[in-house]
């Protein structure tokens, strides 16, 4: 036997040491596959595999009247239920160039706004989790609840609540709604320094989450890596910024841009935006303007034909919505960019080099939700 | 930003066999199956354009024809553009692949492959992305599926 | 020195002269072995349940839930519950483990802890063997623990498991130093090795108010080194439960499993004992140098409430670590053991033995 | 020398970040009035769900027997999954004429996605949604249910 065959079989140094992570795994959030190349504790490589609950969401769209699809968006990224759905709204008051009433404006961006922290909440949940801090997730878990009491006083459900419905809402807000927003900031300005306390502050979790998984601006551009994940890049991608919807132009907010580039700039961009967030909804919560809660809309929709283009910013990004009409009362076609199907694809770029426990980390810094990415 | 009328000047300018349909709510652009990626390299190349930002790509399945469509968006500028290539070719639709210029389009395009049989040249890893090897293309608009799809 | 109130030694002499007089001393000493085995194996599966309560309990009211609350008042029988449960449980075999490691290295595992308990000073004059280098065989024992989980990561055949057992072998082996080196600081304070005997020289106060700072600064890495020998709170990565699933034990079932489980709390409550033993005075109670009537007050709790008293709050505090803190990465875990526990434990060391030299502690 | 510095602040500020953390658990350890967990099956007595809150469809009937629905046919068109099949009857009314009334209102809770959208399309109200949460059973087929009661007939003033 030649040296070289022996270094081969004994040390294995060109043998690839591969472990699934995945469908079934902690840390990835649901079926996500993970296939890993590792060399000791680093990766070498990863192929992320998905497929494991593609539902056809677009498929079932071109069957579907724009009022029925509404309840299927909300199944993407249901964490951002609210956001989605009104996306397709948007899309659809565009396209038949509807005024929608300026309360229905008011009431969807301090829903969406809400929605926005309860998603990073979710985050920073399952974030500390993978990184071993097991009491942040009852910490968040516990703060998130007060958000969903207030969704389910008014919709009726928490998590998916179709609640936005093309002209405007399904029905008015629950008279409590402002009360119990204003209520609830009241209580997480108190809670969320805490967090800072608990976690960002604390040097295990610092050493842990600064310097890894460094993503560049033009990395995260080419990837089209967007939301928080891509302005931790210093990637400005903020739809409300670029092409503001329902109340964004009447309140003065900041787009929170990280430079580092790395987990803990993601990480910190989160956190400044749930701060932010309560920012606008403090504004919004008091003027909300009184009037109808939905246009006259015409109990069927027909979109004109053409085509129609139209984002949002959901609390994991930029989710477009490419709707090809024929003049019927479905869609020809529906396509959904979600945001998290482009942040999915970045992970092997990041991750590579780094550690098994660093993997996590990327892949929890980039929040990734898998019904968003199979749709 | 530039508006709809200096983008059209400065693409004819680029490529000359782009045709522009009227009447559409962002600036569409379409393009022959061949020119289509010197076209959307120049678009990101050129220094007034510099459309750097694949925001999503799709296609669409109109019987007839089938139609691949990018949006592309200028993170400096934050103009818009719609880029279209009609594909006659139903049986054995086939294009270039946008992979060297955007990270993001090998995803983008493995999924239209997956769901519209799409073949993408030059494409790195070009397999199919949820569905199984034999399952068929199921966003084309003559797809049947009798098991798993009921219709309404 | 102290008084005589609540000597367990009295009891155990007298349960040996009857023995005496009732058959001959090999019988006697085979009749004593076997009680003491019996004796030791129930408090080992009581205090692993309890423990397992108690675990979830802390963690449930840290993170502002109930715990477990439906099996009995309280709760308190819920392990019992779970205990029985496993026992029922299907015992999968691993087609391609290595049968005989694999069956072989739970019960490494719980011997390693089992033994450790051995030569714990309970209370006064409750001790089962009371080695005259007690506290070298503490340390030799508990290590062994390591041999069973390299075993099971091993064995199982699983690329999870592997990368736990190897992450779990470098991190004891390391961690083994500092432990042994804030424990020596112990020893050279009190000039003996003899566990019993360094809880006697504690009658005057505990070593962690007697010896000043570097004391202090022994019984803090003794508490970090300690947490990461026994694979707890945010040293786990030897499970690392959001990485590896369940790191070494990822493939094991039913009462193997719980096998491991055990050997973890038990572990935990033995390095508290010893941290209880070798800081703050074991079974000794808490005495002022030579305030009598303060330390005659004291002397009425008995031995083995102090003992449990002190042990507890050490496990509190290890429980208190695992619920705040995330866990360390295998680079960062060996960067803090050798570039900050280890020479700060040496430099301790000598300081301390300039203390003792120069006789400023009291 | 400065490395040294160096090193022992970044260990005390190290050590007091970690005490920062537990400062937080501490604080919630002894303080056991933060424990938020409802003690479900318990509380069932005085649990009440919101007003709004979508539990089931249920077709409210009033003393009578009485309920609003017509049998349109709208809810089971709007619905986006087939959860709701109306069978319609035709029985002669009083002048003699054939009528369209409702024999069954099938609704499949198994198939609901709570969207909302039969509830709010129905032109007589008749359908609202239920606080009923529990609808665990051992047998899918329970989950098919019949929401108009038997015997039940059409309230006058919803006729038109």
């Amino acid at each position: 036997m030649s040296e070289e065959i022996i270094k081969d079989v004994i040390v294995g140094e060109n043998e690839d040491y591969i472990i699934n992570m995945g469908p079934q795994h902690p840390s990835t959030h649901g079926v996500l596959r993970l296939e890993v190349c590792l060399k000791g504790e680093t990766v070498k490589y990863l192929i992320p595999h998905i497929g494991y609950i593609h539902r056809g969401i677009e498929k079932m769209c071109e069957a579907d009247t724009y009022q029925q699809l509404i309840h299927l968006t909300d199944r993407m990224d249901y964490l951002s239920a609210h956001m989605n759905n009104e996306a397709v709204c948007l899309c659809v008051e565009d396209a038949l160039q509807v005024e929608i009433p300026e309360r229905v404006k008011y009431i969807r961006t301090i829903l969406d706004e809400l929605n926005r922290i309860a998603s990073h909440q979710l985050w920073w949940c399952a974030f500390g989790m993978d990184l071993g801090a097991l009491t942040s997730f009852f910490y968040g878990l516990r703060d998130r609840e007060h958000i969903l009491d207030i969704f389910e006083e008014s919709f009726g459900s928490r998590l998916l609540h179709s609640f936005v419905m093309p002209g405007g809402l399904m029905h008015d807000v629950h008279p409590n709604f402002q009360k119990r927003t204003k209520e609830f900031i009241k209580y997480f300005r108190k809670k969320l320094p805490e967090y800072d306390q608990l976690l960002t502050g604390n040097i295990i979790f610092q050493n842990r989450a600064k310097g890894i998984g460094y993503m560049s601006r033009e990395t995260a551009i080419g990837y089209g890596v967007t939301g928080p994940s891509g302005r931790g890049s210093n990637f400005a991608c903020d739809v409300r910024k670029i092409a503001p919807y329902g109340a964004y132009d009447k309140v003065q907010f900041n787009e929170i841009l990280g430079t580092g580039g790395d987990t803990f700039a993601r990480y910190q961009v989160r956190m400044a935006e749930m701060w932010e967030s309560m920012n606008i909804i403090e504004q919004l919560i008091d003027n909300i303007p009184e009037g109808d809660y939905t246009a006259k809309m015409k109990p069927i929709i027909k979109l004109p034909a053409g085509e129609y283009f139209r984002r949002v910013e959901t609390a994991r990004g930029e989710l477009a919505v490419y709707v090809v009409s024929d003049g019927n009362k479905s869609p020809y076609r529906m396509k959904f960019r979600t945001p998290n199907f482009s942040n999915l694809f970045v992970l092997n770029t990041l991750a590579s080099g780094h550690k098994i426990a660093d993997l996590i980390a990327i892949s929890g810094s980039l929040d990734l939700v898998i019904p968003d990415i199979d749709r | 930003m530039l508006n709809k009328q200096e983008l059209t000047d400065i693409i004819t300018g680029l490529i000359p066999e782009t045709e522009f349909p009227e009447g559409t709510q962002l600036l569409e652009v379409i393009v022959p199956a061949e020119k289509y990626f010197s076209l959307v390299e120049k678009l990101k190349s050129d220094q007034k354009l510099s459309f750097n930002y694949l925001i999503s790509q799709t296609a669409v399945d109109f019987l007839s024809h089938m139609t691949v469509v990018c949006h592309l968006e200028s993170v400096e500028f934050r103009h818009l553009i719609v880029v279209k290539v009609l594909l006659t070719d139903r049986e054995n639709p086939t294009i270039d692949s946008l992979t060297a210029l955007y990270p993001a389009a090998e995803y983008f395009e493995r999924e239209i492959f997956d769901l519209f049989g799409i073949r993408f040249n030059n494409h790195p890893n070009l397999k199919r992305l949820f569905l199984e090897d034999d399952y068929g293309y199921p966003l084309r608009k003559d797809f049947r599926d009798e098991i798993n799809i009921i219709e309404r | 020195m102290s008084s005589n109130l609540y000597d367990f030694s009295t009891l155990t002499s007298s349960i040996h002269a009857a023995l005496s007089g009732m058959m001959s001393s090999g019988w006697v000493v085979f009749t004593e072995l076997v009680l003491i085995g019996l004796l030791f194996l129930l408090f080992y599966a009581l205090l692993g349940l309890f423990l397992v309560y108690l675990e979830r309990k802390v963690c449930a009211i840290i993170q502002n839930r109930v715990g477990p609350n439906r099996v009995g008042k309280w709760g308190l029988l819920q392990t019992i519950a779970d205990l029985i449960k496993l026992l029922l449980k299907e015992l999968i075999p691993i087609r391609k483990a290595d049968p005989i490691l694999f069956n072989l290295a739970p019960f490494i595992v719980i011997l390693a802890s089992f033994m450790a308990m051995a030569a714990l000073p309970f209370a006064k004059g409750l001790q089962a063997v009371d080695f005259n280098i007690g506290v070298f065989y503490v340390m030799a024992v508990s290590s062994l623990g390591v041999v069973g989980i390299l075993l099971a990561g091993w064995s199982s055949n699983s690329k999870y498991s592997l990368i736990g057992a190897i992450r779990s072998g470098a991190q004891i082996v390391s961690y083994e130093l500092s432990v042994g080196l804030s424990i020596l600081a112990i020893v050279v304070f009190s000039g003996t090795m003899q566990l019993s005997g360094i809880v006697e020289s504690q009658a005057d106060g505990w070593w962690l108010f007697k010896g000043h700072i570097p004391a202090l600064i022994a019984f803090v890495i003794f508490l970090i080194a300690s947490t990461a020998e026994i694979n707890r709170g945010p040293f786990d990565l030897a499970e690392a439960e959001s990485e590896l699933t369940a790191g070494f034990h990822t493939e094991y079932s039913g009462i193997k499993f719980a096998f491991f489980f055990l050997a973890e709390y038990i572990n935990m409550f033995i390095v508290a004992a010893i941290g209880a033993t070798i800081f703050l005075g074991g079974w000794m109670p808490f005495h002022i140098g030579n305030w009598e009537g303060f330390n005659h007050i004291m002397n009425y709790i008995p031995s083995m409430v102090w003992f449990f008293l002190k042990t507890f709050f050490i496990v509190y505090l290890i429980m208190w670590f695992k619920w705040t803190f995330p866990r360390l990465r295998i680079d960062q875990l060996l960067t803090l053991e050798w570039k900050y526990l280890l020479p700060i434990s040496l430099v301790n060391i000598v300081f301390i033995a300039f203390i003792v030299l120069m006789g400023w502690h009291f | 020398m400065n490395s040294i510095v160096e090193y022992f602040t970044d260990l005390f500020k190290g050590l007091s970040s970690l005490w920062a953390g537990m400062r937080v658990t501490g604080k919630y350890f002894i303080s056991p009035g933060a424990i938020v967990t409802q003690q479900y099956p318990e509380n069932r007595k005085t649990l009440k769900m919101e007003d709004r809150f979508k539990g089931e469809i249920i077709m409210p009937h009033d003393e009578n027997n009485q309920h609003a629905c017509t049998g349109c046919g709208i809810c089971e068109m709007n619905c986006p999954n087939g959860s709701i099949e109306i069978i319609t009857d035709r029985i002669p009314n009083a002048e003699g004429k054939l009528e369209r009334v409702i024999d069954k209102h099938i609704y499949h809770l198994s198939m609901c996605t709570f969207c909302g959208l039969c509830v709010k399309t129905c032109p007589s109200n008749a359908l609202a949604f239920g606080q009923k949460f529990e609808h665990a059973v051992f047998d899918r087929s329970k989950l098919t249910k019949v929401l108009n009661q038997p015997g039940s007939s059409i309230k006058k003033e919803a006729k038109k």
